[in-house]
């Protein structure tokens, strides 16, 4: 062993890395379970093991020319292999990273955030289950292991949802992110199943290889690829599967940073840009992707205009950043994707950490009264969120900028303009929300409000009491938030390194990727504006003295409906599914089994006994009777035999 | 004079009647001392029969046939008796002033049984049931209870028990007419040549009468209900046990006879099993009175023993023999359960089992393993028959008979179960006295579970043993 | 009138009018005296038979001698039965006898 | 296939189904009142049969495969009847399942205070009549061991039954006897047309039997044992029987018993009929693919746990079925592992919900609610079982169903889709209970019960720990399954 580990330490490294979160959760609910110091330690400890691991493996391999594969069989069965194992490639090594890191930022900023909750050890083993399926999941090097560890990021991130499982609304929440990412992973699966008939082998790296060297036929990429798309719909909220990400945005808000931002719903996009190659070899499916793209980022920041909710405010825009890198992607922006993925997990992550430090003080979601609570006063946090903000909107020089820059650039390059303006008025639509949320907190309408609502006042009083000198909770908060706030500021400048980095090494870069030059500055333009524009009807409606803060949709009562109920597609769904499985197939189910398949059984035994009465008149008190019937019999007898 | 030696076990119950002849003169018997001389004399009855097993030969210008198919059946008859015997320490049941007869009788219907099994002719059958029979008629209405059932169940046992034996006599005159012979070995050589006439087919069906009524065959069952529940305990349990032996042996014998693939014979046992299965098992389902139930099982039972023999072959022929001994062995259990918990004599609704499980375990232990093995459970012994019958009926193809008879055999778990209920699961209304079992019941019940598990598991020597008798068959 | 059938279909109507006596009569004296008739119709058989058919001529008598003697006896039987009934219930009818049933 | 079969030293087998009968026999001969005896004698016979079961996994030797510890003497000379037992990758597992579900089983049950010393007695008749199918390679002694293992159920659902314990008792043992009364005619329709000489499975299936005979035969046995298996539309004895159940009973049913039905049609009706399985299998894929969507549907509407669970082992034992229908070697694996999945997470189901039952006396869902808050351990239970139950990655029965889909959507594209449908339902109705049953406020009328105690959660956790194992190192026991299964399938 020990030479082993000695002559190849990336798959100590890897091992170590990947599979010491899977440790810390066992070790936490078998045996520390009321020890919660202890637990959050050890879920810390193995994050941190993670983190050095991921970087010790990028240092050690972004030299490397090919990816690295390492494989043993998890299952055998037949000719199907399922293997475990790991594919280091730069795209892999990127999201390892980021995953990694914004767990270990999450985690510490738990210990803050969390601080005294009932469950705390449980909420670091579940962080510590999806640490380890998520970085799994990032470096499988098959289709399947991607998919058993999707799955069990589902899982994780259904227990983190419906963390206060106490709380109705949020153990809903959880039910209905596993059901509606279960419809999407239906179609994965369906799709897996037919490549693996079709084609024989799941690998990643064969996969691709057979779809760009065209040994595949496009028929089975295209079905397959549809099919496989369905998970990226359910699992990246993308439409009409996207309602369940603002609901899960009950579980805790470092959850909703980690899970339901930056990485588990990344995974979709991960995993589009994982097989990208094979998606690309079907222009059908990347037309089709490209579409549900867009209609998601478009639906999902018009809802975002309109919600008063910090959080939910995020989860749309989420929604429609991840909207937006599927465009990308889907365009054959293969360096777009995923730097705009790399990017967003940071300021995305930024942003929900420091929605949680107001939330945490002020127990409310709601802007309005965050912002007249004085949230302008915790100026670290307002600060970092409005470079978040900034950043969402692609402003220079923040990272958002950069990425973002890039898939108008990839858009732009597409025949078909309608694309390009979608984008940009995507981006309008993303500094308009994002600048809302941050007038209301900086500038509220009626000014700080200095006495706080009568329910309220005790426990602010006891939280400034305790955190007026800006306690260790708040540091343990702050920090992580501070650090990811600087990765905003300077992840933009590494574009092309990264970019170097990621297609130099891994997969070509499509077409689109070269939109630079003359149009590129007329794009720059457009993109800077949009974002200006957006920006300024936010500070007219909201930021500027004696704003109504209204916003314009108040004046269309219909449209504002339309979006804060998220295009009556939870209504659709409810409606559906109460219609359809509960009072349809359900009920006539449970009705057939209970009246027609054990009404039968039972019916046939009822008349099992019946005959026995009926039977029993055959014996009769009276001799002659008796008699009668058994001559009678006897003659029958006869005559049967006679005759 | 040495051929008399075959004849031993029949002079033992002959000398056996005699005793309990001279007993019944006297005015006053201690009833201690005629119990005891009973119970000693059946098992001598029982040695006697055993040592004799392996006789073989012709008696009585050979309307005598001592084989190894009938010596077995006479083992079975002696053990049978003996084991009734052995069950009647209290017989509260019967007038006292009639014990001697009543063990009187006893020995005399299992003589005539012992002379049917070995019957070779057709005179010869005749008087042997007819003996038997009249022992019967006499022991059924023996009985002292409240009300008029016993008189009532005796009139009707005698009335339909003549009316059969007359058919039979008619029909046998007519297949004396075809055959012009009395011998059974020659009818079996003449009767297929002339089967197709009216005469030998009436002949024949009249004459099986008499025997499908002593197995209580429908539709010549009607006789069973009536008698099972309104004789005495031990004259059903000997009528359950021993009587059924006979009339077994005797179809098997007379079945056998007629030999060759008569098809006309089969459809016709055919559909007596089935509907005898099918008739006991429903009417059996509605019963409250433990006795009249077993009555129709033991009608459907009748109708899973004819599986067996209408196959016609070897092993049909043994896998009944083997039915029967399993028969015997599980309806004696649930019996002796009767009568250890009716101990006055009376007559036992299933309800009056409740909570038997704590009133007396074993016996409760021994009710559930027979009625277990009469519904066909393994491990018990009435599974291995079953078994066999049934596997001797698919060798002859006859696939639809069986998943008739074993669709059967679940809706007689039905009424089986609502007993067992009875006896674990139902707490008493009103609290029965316990149930006194002395050793003996208990050595008896120990013994009767011992060799129901042990011949459900371990059949090997004893189907040897049946295959044997089979063999043995002309 | 010296034939085989005659006799046979003399026994057969002397079979039949005792199998209709015994379900028509509820006097239980009656039914026994109906089943004494059907024996006697086997009786008729057995030695009609004998006389025309069987090469050994005393088979036949000898069943019908035995068939006389054993139905003497299963009257006697059936007379003490009925006997025992008369005493309890003071009636030989059979309707009278009908509590077993089902 | 003789020369393969070489004679164990130690007939293991049979000393493991010597545990169970020897501990029924011991326990008989306990006095009743000492409970504690009886309960802590039932455990130790358990465990050694887990022990012995466990010792005969590690060294049954997979690369050799086929038929091993092989124990064949003469039984019934004149009808061919053979004490044989042996092992090979299918029923290995089984084996081991049966000695895990007792061993917890027999460990739930140690707060029974209600007659004692018969409920183990009858609980170790049953799972000697279970051990007894799994080994037999006779069909004779599979039939026996059959019933015998179907009849204790009466008494043991009707005297420590729960909800209309009497109704479910006997229901659930005339509808499986009723089904044995077609396999007893299956089983001697093929043994008289194969010459009436032996009762060997193996030597059956050398014969080779016509089409026709191979159709007949195969109807007969897939319905008499799909009986058991809970095939649609013959499932509804299994919510009923369930419920009336108590804890440790439904486990060993549903995580045992059930399992001997799909053995059954595995084992004789594929084995000597493969024709016949070929001319049905059509049939019993649609059947099978109705019982996952239907169990899952109907499942969503029920409100007492236990019927729940029942319903869900509808869906699951289809997952069998389909598996089984495909005749792949895929199939065939992910049908056996599914068995031994299922029988892991409906034992651990049933367990929790026992512990539920025993402190709250009610398993109506919407009496209960917010137990997570009293009982958190307790509750955890369940909701693993629920997560295998819907198909979580890196529980036992994922793998199974991924198998079983994939050759499913091989060889019955339309019904494989339907069945994977069948996924999203099952997991709404799983998570609804979950939801309605453990999440949510406190609730106080629950709120003095206490949590599950170490001991009590000893055999739950070894559960968890089985299904987890065997979720993370699927090969261990894959690897066995298939060792038997590849020659089967190319012996089709």
């Amino acid at each position: 062993m020990a030479s082993i580990f000695l002559q190849d330490p990336i798959l100590p490294a890897v091992a170590l890395g990947t599979g010491l979160p899977f440790l810390a959760m066992a070790l936490i609910l078998i045996f520390t379970r009321h020890n919660p110091r202890l637990s959050s330690r050890i879920s810390i400890g193995a994050i941190s093991v993670a983190v050095v691991s991921a970087v010790y493996l990028l240092v050690k391999l972004h030299a490397a020319t090919a990816p690295i594969q390492y494989q043993t069989a998890w299952l055998l069965s037949d000719t199907l292999t399922v293997p475990f194992g790991y594919l280091l490639d730069p795209l892999s090594l990127t999201m390892l990273m980021i995953v990694a890191c914004i767990s270990f930022l999450v985690q510490i900023y738990s210990l803050g955030y969390m601080a005294g909750d009932p469950g705390f050890s449980r909420y670091y083993a579940f962080q510590s289950l999806f640490a380890w399926a998520m970085m799994n999941m990032v470096i499988a090097p098959s289709m399947l292991q991607l998919f058993i560890f999707w799955e069990l990021v589902g899982l994780a991130s259904y227990l983190l949802i419906g963390f206060y499982y106490e709380k109705w609304s949020a153990s809903q929440a959880g039910k209905k992110a596993f059901v509606m990412t279960r419809v999407g992973d239906v179609g994965f699966f369906l799709g897996i199943i037919l490549l693996t008939l079709g084609f024989g082998n799941l690998g990643i790296i064969d996969i691709n290889e057979a779809a760009r060297s065209g040994s595949m036929s496009s028929l089975l990429i295209t079905v397959s690829g549809l099919l496989i798309f369905c998970g990226v719909i359910g699992k990246s909220a993308q439409f009409p599967l996207l309602t369940w990400l603002p609901d899960a945005m009950e579980g805790p808000t470092p959850v909703s940073a980690l899970l339901h931002s930056a990485t588990m719903v990344a995974a979709g996009v991960y995993m589009f840009s994982r097989i990208f190659p094979f998606f690309a070899a079907s222009p059908d499916a990347m037309a089709f992707a490209l579409f549900i793209g867009t209609v998601t980022m478009l639906l999902a920041s018009t809802m975002a205009m309109v919600t008063y909710d910090l959080k939910q405010v995020w989860a749309y825009s989420t929604v429609s950043q991840l909207g937006f890198m599927v465009m990308a992607l889907a365009a054959g922006g293969y360096f777009a994707g995923v730097f705009h993925l790399t990017t967003h997990a940071g300021f995305k992550a930024l942003l929900f950490l420091c929605s949680g430090i107001f939330i945490h003080h002020y127990h409310t979601n709601d802007m309005r009264v965050i912002g007249k609570s004085g949230g302008r006063r915790l100026v670290i946090p307002i600060a970092c969120m409005t470079v978040g903000a900034l950043a969402l909107s692609g402003l220079f020089p923040f990272s958002g900028f950069f990425s973002k820059e890039a898939i108008l650039g990839v858009l732009a390059g597409h025949p078909n303009k309608i694309w390009l303006a979608a984008g940009l008025l995507g981006a309008l639509m993303t500094a308009y929300y994002s600048f809302r949320l941050i007038f209301f907190i900086l500038f509220p309408a009626g000014g700080i409000e200095e006495k706080a609502g009568h329910a309220h006042h005790e426990d602010i009083h006891g939280h400034e009491a305790h955190e007026g000198d800006h306690g260790f909770t708040f540091w343990l908060m702050v920090i992580p938030v501070m650090i990811l706030a600087g990765i905003t500021l300077v992840l933009g400048f590494f574009q092309s390194s990264f970019e170097h980095f990621l297609v130099g090494a891994g997969v070509d870069a499509h077409a689109g990727e070269g939109g630079h030059g003359a149009g590129h500055y007329v794009l720059l333009v457009a993109a800077v504006s949009m974002a200006l524009l957006g920006i300024l009807g936010a500070w007219i409606e909201f930021g500027r003295k004696g704003a109504a803060q209204q916003g314009f949709l108040s004046k269309f009562p219909r449209v504002w409906e339309l979006f804060a109920r998220r295009w009556f597609m939870d209504d659709f769904f409810r409606r559906s599914l109460d219609r359809f499985v509960y009072g349809g197939l359900t009920s006539i189910f449970t009705r057939n089994d209970r009246r027609v398949i054990d009404g039968g059984i039972d019916g046939l035994c009822f008349f099992t006994i019946a005959g026995g009465r009926l039977f029993s008149f055959l014996q009769s008190g009276m001799l002659q009777y008796n008699l009668l019937v058994m001559i009678g019999a006897v003659g029958v007898i006869i005559l049967y035999f006679l005759i | 004079m040495m051929k008399w030696v075959l004849f031993v076990p029949e002079l033992f119950y002959v000398s056996m009647a005699l005793v309990f002849f001279l007993f019944s003169l006297r005015k006053k018997v201690e009833q201690k001392l005629l119990y005891n001389t009973a119970v000693i004399l059946g098992a001598v009855g029982l040695v006697v029969t055993v040592a004799f097993a392996r006789q073989h030969g012709m008696l009585f210008f050979d309307a005598y046939r001592v084989d190894l198919f009938s010596q077995v059946f006479k083992v079975f008859l002696a053990l049978g008796t003996f084991w009734v015997i052995f069950a009647c320490s209290e017989l509260r049941g019967v007038n006292p002033r009639q014990h001697s007869e009543f063990f009187m009788l006893i020995s005399i219907c299992t003589l005539g049984m012992m002379m049917l099994v070995s019957s070779a002719e057709l005179l010869t059958i005749y008087i042997s049931i007819e003996l038997s029979s009249y022992a019967l008629y006499l022991l059924v209405p023996m009985r002292r209870i409240s009300g008029d059932l016993y008189v009532e169940t005796g009139i009707k046992y005698f009335m339909i028990g003549v009316t059969a034996s007359a058919f039979m006599i008619f029909g046998i005159s007519f297949i004396f007419g075809v055959t012009k012979s009395t011998y059974v070995a020659d009818i079996a050589r003449v009767l297929p040549t002339v089967i197709s006439e009216p005469a030998a087919i009436i002949g024949l069906i009249l004459a099986l009468c008499g025997f499908f009524f002593k197995q209580a065959l429908f539709p010549f069952h009607s006789w069973a209900p009536d008698v099972y529940q309104g004789a005495a305990n031990q004259v059903t349990t000997y009528i359950a046990t021993a009587s059924k032996m006979a009339a077994a042996a005797m179809v098997i014998r007379f079945v056998g006879f007629s030999g060759g693939e008569s098809s006309l014979l089969v459809q016709l046992l055919i559909t007596l099993s089935i509907v005898s299965m099918t008739f006991g098992n429903l009417v059996a389902i509605i019963q409250k009175d433990l006795k009249r139930l077993l009555a129709y099982s033991s009608i459907a039972h009748a109708g899973y023993m004819l599986i067996g023999i209408l196959c016609l072959s070897e092993r049909g022929f043994s896998s009944a023999v083997y039915y029967a001994m399993a028969y015997l062995v599980m309806n004696f259990a649930v019996f002796l359960v009767i009568i250890m918990v009716a101990e006055d004599g009376r007559n036992l609704q299933i309800k009056e089992l409740a909570g038997l499980h704590k009133r007396s375990p074993i016996l409760a232990l021994t009710l559930m393993l027979g009625l277990f093995g009469l519904a066909g459970i393994p491990p018990t012994v009435g599974f291995t028959g079953k078994f066999l019958v049934f596997a001797a009926a698919l060798e002859k193809g006859y696939l639809l008979l069986v998943i008739i008879g074993m669709i059967n055999a679940t809706i007689s778990l039905y009424y089986y179960l609502i007993v067992i209920k009875a006896a674990y699961l139902l707490e008493p209304v009103n609290p029965y006295p316990p149930v006194r079992v002395d050793g003996r019941a208990r050595a008896m019940s120990m013994v009767l579970i011992v060799a129901m598990v042990y011949l459900g598991l371990f059949p090997d020597r004893f189907v040897a043993l049946t295959e044997a008798a089979a063999r043995s068959l002309p | 009138m010296n034939e085989l059938s005659t006799y046979l279909i003399v026994a057969a109507i002397l079979f039949s009018m005792g199998l209709l006596g015994l379900l028509q009569r509820r006097n239980l004296i009656g039914m026994l005296i109906s089943i004494e008739l059907m024996l006697n119709g086997a009786s008729l058989n057995f030695m009609a038979f004998n006389r025309f058919l069987a090469p050994e001529p005393a088979v036949g008598q000898i069943v019908t001698l035995f068939i006389m003697g054993l139905a003497a006896a299963e009257a006697a039987i059936g007379l003490s039965i009925i006997l025992a009934l008369f005493r309890r219930m003071h009636s030989i009818n059979v309707e009278r006898a009908q509590q077993l049933r089902g | 296939m003789m020369t393969s079969m070489e004679m164990a030293q130690f007939p293991i087998l049979t000393a493991i189904l010597m545990s169970t009968i020897v501990g029924m026999l011991v326990i008989l001969f306990i006095p009743g009142d000492r409970t504690k005896l009886i309960k802590q004698v039932s455990l130790s016979f358990a465990g050694l049969g887990l022990i012995l079961c466990l010792w005969l996994y590690y060294a049954y030797d997979v690369q050799k495969g086929g038929l091993q510890f092989v124990e064949r003497y003469l039984w019934v000379e004149s009808l061919g009847i053979y004490y044989f037992n042996a092992v090979d990758g299918i029923n290995l597992p089984m084996l081991l399942l049966t000695s895990i579900v007792l061993f917890t089983g027999v460990w739930t049950m140690w707060d029974l205070e209600l007659r004692v010393k018969e409920f183990f007695a009858l609980t170790y008749l049953l799972v000697a009549g279970v051990y007894g199918v799994f080994m037999s390679m006779d069909l004779f002694w599979i039939f026996v061991w059959y019933d015998v293992s179907l009849f204790p159920m009466y008494p043991l659902i009707a005297i420590w039954g729960g909800t209309r314990k009497e109704y479910g008792a006997m229901k659930l043992t005339l509808y499986l006897l009723a089904g044995s009364a077609l396999i007893l005619p299956g089983i001697l329709y093929l043994w008289a047309q194969g010459g009436g000489q032996t009762f060997d499975l193996f030597e059956l299936q050398a014969m080779g039997f016509s089409p026709l005979v191979q159709k007949v035969a195969f109807i007969m046995l897939y319905l008499g044992f799909g009986i058991l298996a809970a095939a649609w539309p013959f499932h509804t004895w299994s919510p009923v029987g369930h419920v009336a159940a108590p804890t440790a009973v439904s486990m060993i049913h549903a995580g045992v018993l059930m399992k001997l039905g799909a053995y059954g049609i595995l084992r004789l009706g594929m084995t000597l009929c493969p024709e016949g399985l070929a001319y049905w299998a059509d049939l019993m894929a649609l059947l099978a693919t109705i019982g996952i969507v239907y169990g899952a549907f109907v499942g969503l509407a029920q409100t007492d746990l236990k019927y729940v669970i029942g319903y869900s082992s509808v869906s699951h034992m289809g997952m069998v079925g389909l598996g089984l229908s495909t005749m792949t070697v895929n199939g065939i694996n992910g049908a056996v592992f599914q068995m031994f999945a299922h029988g892991v997470m409906t034992a651990l189901f049933f367990s929790a919900v026992g512990y539920i039952y025993d402190r709250t006396h009610t398993k109506m869902i919407p009496d209960l609610g917010g137990l997570s808050k009293t009982m958190p351990v307790a509750s955890s239970f369940f909701i693993v079982a629920a997560f295998a139950g819907i198909g979580v990655p890196c529980m036992a029965s994922f793998w199974a169903e991924l198998l079983v889909f994939i050759s499913a959507v091989k060889t019955y594209p339309v019904r494989g889709i339907f069945a994977l449908l069948g996924l999203v339902v099952s997991a709404l109705f799983m998570l609804r209970v979950v939801q309605k049953t453990f999440y949510g406020e406190k609730n106080e009328r629950w709120a003095h019960i206490p949590d599950v105690p170490l001991f009590l959660a000893t055999p739950r956790i070894i559960l968890v720990g089985v299904i987890i194992f065997f979720g993370l190192f699927p090969k261990l026991m894959l690897d066995v399954i298939q060792s038997a299964v590849v020659p089967f399938v190319s012996s089709l």
